[in-house]
């Protein structure tokens, strides 16, 4: 103690390095008065691998295996981010029914991604139902991936030149199947999180971030739609085939937690509509236009910045190549680069000690993109 | 002081009904937790449910690769864990290395620094691959087979030591002067290691040129 | 594809700062090139000009030329391009002023890239707390010079089987060459 | 708390009918997809140990280790990959480059251990079939999901039409931009080093030709083949044969590759940068000026040794110049590399036939060693009544005259008698030389016939006929003696016991007719050992057949000193054979020669 008989207002909390609220470890050390918190500071580092610097000693193909990992619960948007950029750097152009079916991977993958989102927010307020309903319809769409790319969450599908295989037949009208469940079952989840007054009680107008600031302060994806901005890379900055695909854009003006938990809702069913066009005008043809021999290909120097709208927010690589047979530098800009450090940080000042987990939850941050 | 034995029979056939997992996933599995956990695969079932603090859990899983800030974490929550208490391995990274077998930041041998009682192969272990694990484990601890812990405190020293080469113990361990000690002893063997290990790598130019000519 | 928005961007940039050599890489994609000191002003005027989005610092060890390249990414939400500015600072001793006044997340970045290739940022105070790597007393890992499979194969004693793996496996190859 | 609120839950009842979709694992058992990826499972026959998975593995999970009980031979090797769960990831791409498909990924997922470091039972072990049966379902490869580079860069070749009437060459040759694509096919596998007889280093070449380094390229030929041009464009490349990438797809084109590479350097001498050999007072005599011969002389000048090579023509090349029409193998490139090779200090005496101008004992006496390289000039004849008439020929001597610039008159229908490469280019030559009609009797099927897949093609390409299982049993000669027409009978194919190649049998009852004016035997050659005195003779020891010399490890024949290579050896009687001969050769007489001092 101090010295003079002063009564100790002031704690320190850690939070973390279990899963407090997010999917991988993080911590956060608080200094709350009380209750409120006066101020936090965000502790990454429990999941660096040196992802970058392992990539630099593969060769080009022998990274696909690799990139999925970095971000697990959307692991798709590495692999498309991956197998671009590679083939921008290398101008290898892919078949048209493989930009196709890259749509489809990245919309499934972002469903499943705000499905387990949505019962992680649920479960961080205590609503344990919503996870057991979500996780358990997630799963549905993890055996339609499973039937596709041969892994349940690692799929290393999406390769340089394509993807590594067709879709197996009878595919279609499975994940038609699935899609419709899933539609079917949206209603029920609006009724039991966004009717539940006290999922209202305990996520409206709480960590409110003003527009202009989480523009200014890299907030990106569906975070920043929900503070009214109607800023989305596929429209913004189109790859695939994004642009022959009519979806809108959902925006919400609360610019809190129950507005980016809504916004998240309506992209799932804005991501069903898309992988339905996906099917219906996925055209016949190759699925894979062979990069060079694995062990020798070399890509011709240069570097290129590619970026996708992943399910957590604005995903890019940029990737540079000295003209060798590995890649020289690769680095991988997540989205939680921002959310999870200065964005957290200055969103949990002057709230309630309880409510670190669920904001923490939803700003959806993924701690392996900070670490990398 | 009598010799800690594997609770058997009906202790054991209790204690194998009830594990309590401690919450804590390191690693990229914890992906596949979630749906083992929740109503499509449901450990639940075996009596397996997630729990928040080390203090009342008896399960431990390492789902995945350990950095070594994880590592510091695990232990303590590891020795902080009451008896007996068992330590189930996920995956490959948790063997030999895994996937981030030539990462400067990563553990490659799990059981060099923690008692593992049992391995789940896969990168990463399905649901089935898990559940099938969670009742060879209820198997075995009913019949008194696993007894990691035991070993952890028999060997204290090697476990330890192996700790001491890679982290800071003395920060990280129930039994303070014991680390102070250790790591003393180790300080030499570890700086010659990194001494060998941060020597300056020249680089070139990415090519394959193949060996095995005769000159 | 017509690049008119990508060039008004170069214009744009041309005009207050000829030394910067800007060209258009590919549609929504703009490259300038400018030294160390010119990179601060240079923000601070695309920000005025409605590039708001700052995305990310990116570092590249050009280890044979002794640099570290630094790039820094900006997009522009109504323009839709992006600039990346790429300046170079000395590999050792090198450091660059922060760009926290104008953008705060360019703290973190910095932090990141102090922690793995070891530029110093003066006026970034967070830079000497551990970010992501603790207890670290090796050389910034991301630097070429640093071996990560030397690394991991002395201080986890790993097996290195690659440089086995992919050596042409040529005479002596037991049974390989027997008539 | 609205209204709505409060009756909220009781619509949670409608799920009271509902089956739950728990799957009661392990009682129920949960039907993994088609194309899971599970444990390795590897077909140890089918599986040639090439080594490509464990060269594309991220994880480095995969090493190659030699296995006992495996097939071992041509195109494969006793190693096979060891699998590693404590690295492995499932990505599947080791299955993605395996050559043969043998290695797949079962639908097997479950593998529950206390300790995976056990040597039995533990995460390290060669995949088969036993451990993880493969039963249909997981993750294969196929010729176009596979990473592997199957199809090939074509060699562009003349318009069949254009091309009959000239001895320009057939091959238009690799552009630079083909080569090194074609050369970036190599996976670095070494399995063609098996094939090639001289055992060159294939992939080094090939990765130095990816990198556009001729020069290494050409100091990698030189190791053991001083002739990489000429091989480049007539060898009969059984490292292709070897070449896993033929397996699903096709093979690389290793021999358009050294070719191509060695026709990008001019001066080899210069490339090379061989220091001045230090004299060494011993000599060695090499009979034939072949490219057994060239080679042994290469070597051996570089050993130090003088070197005299005595020809019975006045051109050196041996089979290679007077065997090889001028369309296969261009003139220029045999100048080339034998000019390169004489001008190392061989000494060379043109037209001295040893047994003729100078003897064999002779020899003996005066070099210290003897290299026989006198390759197969004899031609063998049918024995058939009318074989004296005008017009009949052997092919050695038709394609010999032809390529010394003096070709003999034939008429206007040839028929040409034989199936190796000699018959294809006596048919082809009398083609360039004005024959209207070219026909090819064979006694056995085309598929039979020795001769190369491209050969037959391109010469059906040019018109040939071919007449399969024909055997002519007579000439009919007219009044002048020439040649007016041959009878034949057809053969039928009767399949012989234990396994051998079927027999054709003559069908006697009925006969044939062609009316043809020329007639080229080119059923084999045999040797022409004339050369050596009788004393000399017995002590030599030939084959069962008598067809060939049987020489050791070192190419030394029973008669001490004397060493012997190439067609009168090799049963294969390819150029590559003969270099490889004369490499052997050149090695034992060095140390025979440093062991007798």
């Amino acid at each position: 103690m101090n010295g003079k008989n002063e009564i100790i207002r002031e704690f320190e909390y850690f939070i973390g390095p279990q899963h407090p609220g997010i999917t991988g470890n993080f911590s956060i050390k608080l200094k709350a008065k009380g209750d409120v918190i006066l101020e936090a500071e965000a502790r990454p580092g429990y999941l660096h691998r040196g992802f970058e610097k392992l990539m630099e000693q593969r060769h080009w193909i022998k990274n696909v295996p690799m990139v999925c990992r970095i971000c697990v619960p959307d692991p798709d948007p590495n692999e498309v981010l991956y197998a671009m950029g590679v083939e921008e750097l290398a101008g290898l152009e892919v078949p048209e029914r493989a930009q196709w079916i890259r749509v489809m991977v990245l919309e499934m993958s972002r469903i499943q991604a705000h499905l387990s989102y949505l019962g992680g927010i649920s479960g961080a307020l205590g609503l344990y139902t919503a996870p057991q309903w979500m996780t358990g319809d997630r799963d549905y769409l993890l055996d339609r991936f499973e039937e596709l790319t041969g892994a349940r969450v690692y799929h290393i599908y999406t390769t340089p030149g394509g993807v590594r295989r067709d879709l197996p037949e009878g595919f279609e009208d499975r994940l038609r199947e699935t899609l419709d469940y899933i539609e079917k079952r949206l209603t029920d989840y609006y009724r039991l999180i966004f009717d539940n007054p006290v999922f209202q009680k305990r996520t409206i107008g709480v960590g409110t971030m003003d527009p202009d600031w989480a523009i200014e302060n890299g907030v990106t994806g569906p975070n920043l739609r929900a503070c009214g901005i109607k800023a989305d890379v596929r429209i913004d900055d189109p790859y695939l085939v994004y642009d022959q695909i009519e979806f809108e854009v959902p925006t919400e003006t609360g610019c809190d937690m129950f507005s980016r938990a809504m916004i998240r809702f309506q992209e799932i069913q804005q991501s069903i509509n898309i992988v339905r066009q996906v099917l219906d005008r996925m055209p016949k043809g190759p699925f894979l236009n062979k990069p060079g021999n694995p062990l020798m290909w070399r890509v011709p120097a240069g570097d290129v910045y590619v970026r996708v709208e992943s399910s957590k927010g604005e995903f890019g690589y940029y990737i540079v190549s000295d003209g060798g047979v590995k890649p020289y530098r690769v680095h991988v800009r997540g989205p939680s680069m921002t959310h999870g450090i200065h964005v957290i940080e200055t969103l949990l000042v002057g709230q309630r000690v309880a409510d670190v987990s669920p904001i923490m939850f939803s700003l959806d941050i993924c701690p392996p993109d900070i670490d990398r | 002081m009598t010799k800690a034995k594997p609770p058997k029979g009906l202790k054991g056939w209790a204690q194998g009904r009830s594990l309590w997992m401690l919450h804590f996933c390191t690693g990229c599995g914890a992906i596949e937790m979630p749906p083992t956990m929740t109503s499509r695969y449901d450990m639940e079932r075996f009596g397996i449910t997630p729990m928040a603090t080390p203090r009342q859990a008896d399960l431990l899983l390492i789902t995945g690769y350990l950095t070594v800030k994880t590592l510091k974490r695990v232990i303590r929550s590891y020795e902080q864990m009451p008896e007996p208490k068992y330590v189930v391995g996920f995956g490959s990274c948790t063997v030999n290395g895994g996937m981030y077998w030539d990462s400067y930041n990563t553990i490659k041998r799990l059981d060099l620094y923690l008692p593992i009682d049992l391995y789940i192969a896969g990168c990463m272990p399905r649901p089935e691959a898990i559940i099938d694990g969670f009742t060879e484990l209820i198997e075995g601890i009913k019949k008194g087979k696993f007894d990691g812990w035991i070993r952890y405190k028999e060997n204290l020293e090697y476990y330890k030591r192996n700790q001491a080469m890679v982290m800071d113990i003395r920060k990280w361990s129930l039994d303070a002067e014991l680390a102070e000690r250790i790591w003393n002893e180790v300080q030499e063997e570890r700086r010659k290691r990194f001494e060998r290990a941060t020597v300056k790598h020249v680089y070139e130019l990415a090519e394959r040129i193949p060996e095995g000519l005769p000159k | 594809m017509s690049l008119e928005k990508e060039q008004k961007v170069v214009d744009l940039i041309k005009v207050s700062f000829e030394d910067a050599e800007a060209e258009i890489q590919r549609e929504r994609r703009v490259k300038v090139k400018v030294a160390p000191n010119r990179v601060f002003p240079l923000v601070a005027y695309l920000k005025g000009n409605g590039f708001k989005h700052f995305v990310a610092i990116s570092a590249v060890d050009w280890i044979r030329d002794g640099e570290i390249e630094l790039v820094y990414h900006l997009w522009n939400y109504d323009e839709k391009v992006h600039v990346m500015i790429k300046t170079r600072v000395p590999r050792d001793g090198g450091s660059m002023p922060t760009l926290k006044p104008l953008f705060n997340q360019a703290e973190t970045y910095e932090r990141d890239i102090h922690e793995f290739f070891g530029v110093h940022f003066e006026g970034n105070e967070k830079l000497d707390r551990e970010f992501i790597l603790e207890d670290w007393d090796g050389p910034p890992p991301m630097r070429k010079d640093f071996d990560t499979r030397l690394f991991s194969a002395e201080f986890y004693d790993q097996e290195d089987l690659e440089s086995e793996a992919l050596r042409l496996k040529i005479q002596p190859y037991k049974g390989h060459l027997k008539k | 708390m609205a209204i709505k609120n409060f009756f909220e839950p009781f619509t949670a009842l409608k799920h009271l009918g509902m089956k739950p979709h728990t799957i009661r694992l392990p009682y129920e058992k949960k039907v993994p997809a088609d194309r899971v990826r599970g444990f390795h499972s590897n077909d140890l026959e089918k599986c040639i140990g090439c080594g490509n998975c464990a060269q594309i593995c991220t994880c480095q999970a995969i090493k190659m280790v030699e296995v006992e009980d495996v097939p071992d031979g041509f195109g494969r090797t006793k190693f096979r990959p060891q699998v590693d769960y404590g690295r492995c990831s499932f990505c599947g791409q080791c299955v993605d480059v395996c050559p043969t498909g043998s290695l797949k990924l079962t639908d097997k997922i479950v593998w529950v251990t206390e300790d995976p470091f056990d040597p039995e039972t533990g995460w390290v072990f060669i995949p088969d079939n036993k451990k993880f049966p493969y039963e249909g379902k997981g993750w294969t490869t196929s010729p176009e999901t596979s990473l592997l580079q199957l199809e090939r860069q074509e060699m562009p070749e003349r318009d069949p039409e254009e091309r009959k009437h000239d001895f320009g060459p057939v091959i238009k040759g690799f552009t630079e931009e083909a080569a090194l694509i074609e050369a970036s096919r190599c996976m670095g596998c070494a399995i063609c080093m098996q094939g090639c007889p001289t055992g060159m280093y294939i992939p080094h070449y090939l990765n130095a030709i990816e990198h556009a380094d001729y020069e290494r390229a050409v100091d990698i030929f030189f190791i053991n083949n001083p002739l990489p041009e000429i091989c480049g464009t007539i060898c009969t490349h059984r490292c292709e044969d070897a070449c896993v990438l033929g397996i699903m797809g096709k093979p690389i084109q290793i021999r358009y590759e050294k070719g191509f590479a060695a026709s990008q350097v001019d001066d080899y001498r210069k490339v090379l940068g061989y220091p001045e050999p230090e004299k060494k007072n011993k000599k060695v005599a090499i009979i034939g000026g072949g490219p057994g011969g060239l080679t042994a002389a290469f070597y051996l000048r570089l050993k130090g040794y003088d070197v005299t090579i005595f020809e019975a023509l006045d051109v050196l090349g041996g089979m290679m110049k007077v065997g090889i029409p001028r369309y296969r193998l261009p003139q220029s490139v045999l100048d080339k590399e034998i000019n390169h090779i004489i001008d190392y200090g061989v000494e060379v005496k043109y037209n001295t036939r040893v047994g003729k101008d100078v003897s064999f004992d002779e020899l003996k006496k005066n070099y210290d060693a003897i290299y026989i390289g006198v390759g197969y000039h004899k031609g063998l004849s049918m024995g058939i009544p009318g074989e004296d008439a005008e017009g009949v020929m052997q092919a050695i001597y038709f394609l010999r005259e032809t390529n010394l610039g003096r070709p003999p008159k034939i008429g206007k229908k040839v028929l040409v008698v034989g199936g190796g490469d000699v018959a294809m280019d006596a048919t082809r030559t009398a083609l360039r030389l004005g024959a209207e009609e070219v026909l090819l009797s064979y006694r056995r099927r085309i598929v039979d016939m020795p001769a190369s897949d491209e050969e037959k093609h391109e010469a059906m390409a040019e018109g040939v006929k071919f007449l399969p299982q024909t055997l002519p049993i007579e000439i009919v000669k007219d009044e002048q003696g020439k040649v007016k027409a041959v009878r034949y009978v057809k053969t039928k194919m009767v399949p012989q016991p234990g396994g051998k190649r079927p027999k054709p049998v003559p069908i006697e009852d009925e006969v044939y007719e062609w009316d043809v004016d020329t007639v080229i035997y080119a059923i084999g050659q045999a040797p022409d050992l004339s050369f050596l005195p009788e004393s000399w003779l017995e002590k030599l020891e030939l084959d069962s057949r008598g067809k060939h010399i049987v020489v050791d490890e070192n190419g030394m024949t029973s008669i001490e000193g004397v060493f012997a290579g190439g067609d009168i050896v090799n049963p294969r009687a390819d150029v590559i054979s003969a270099i490889a001969d004369g490499r052997k050769a050149a090695e034992g007489i060095h140390k025979y020669l440093s062991g007798k001092e």
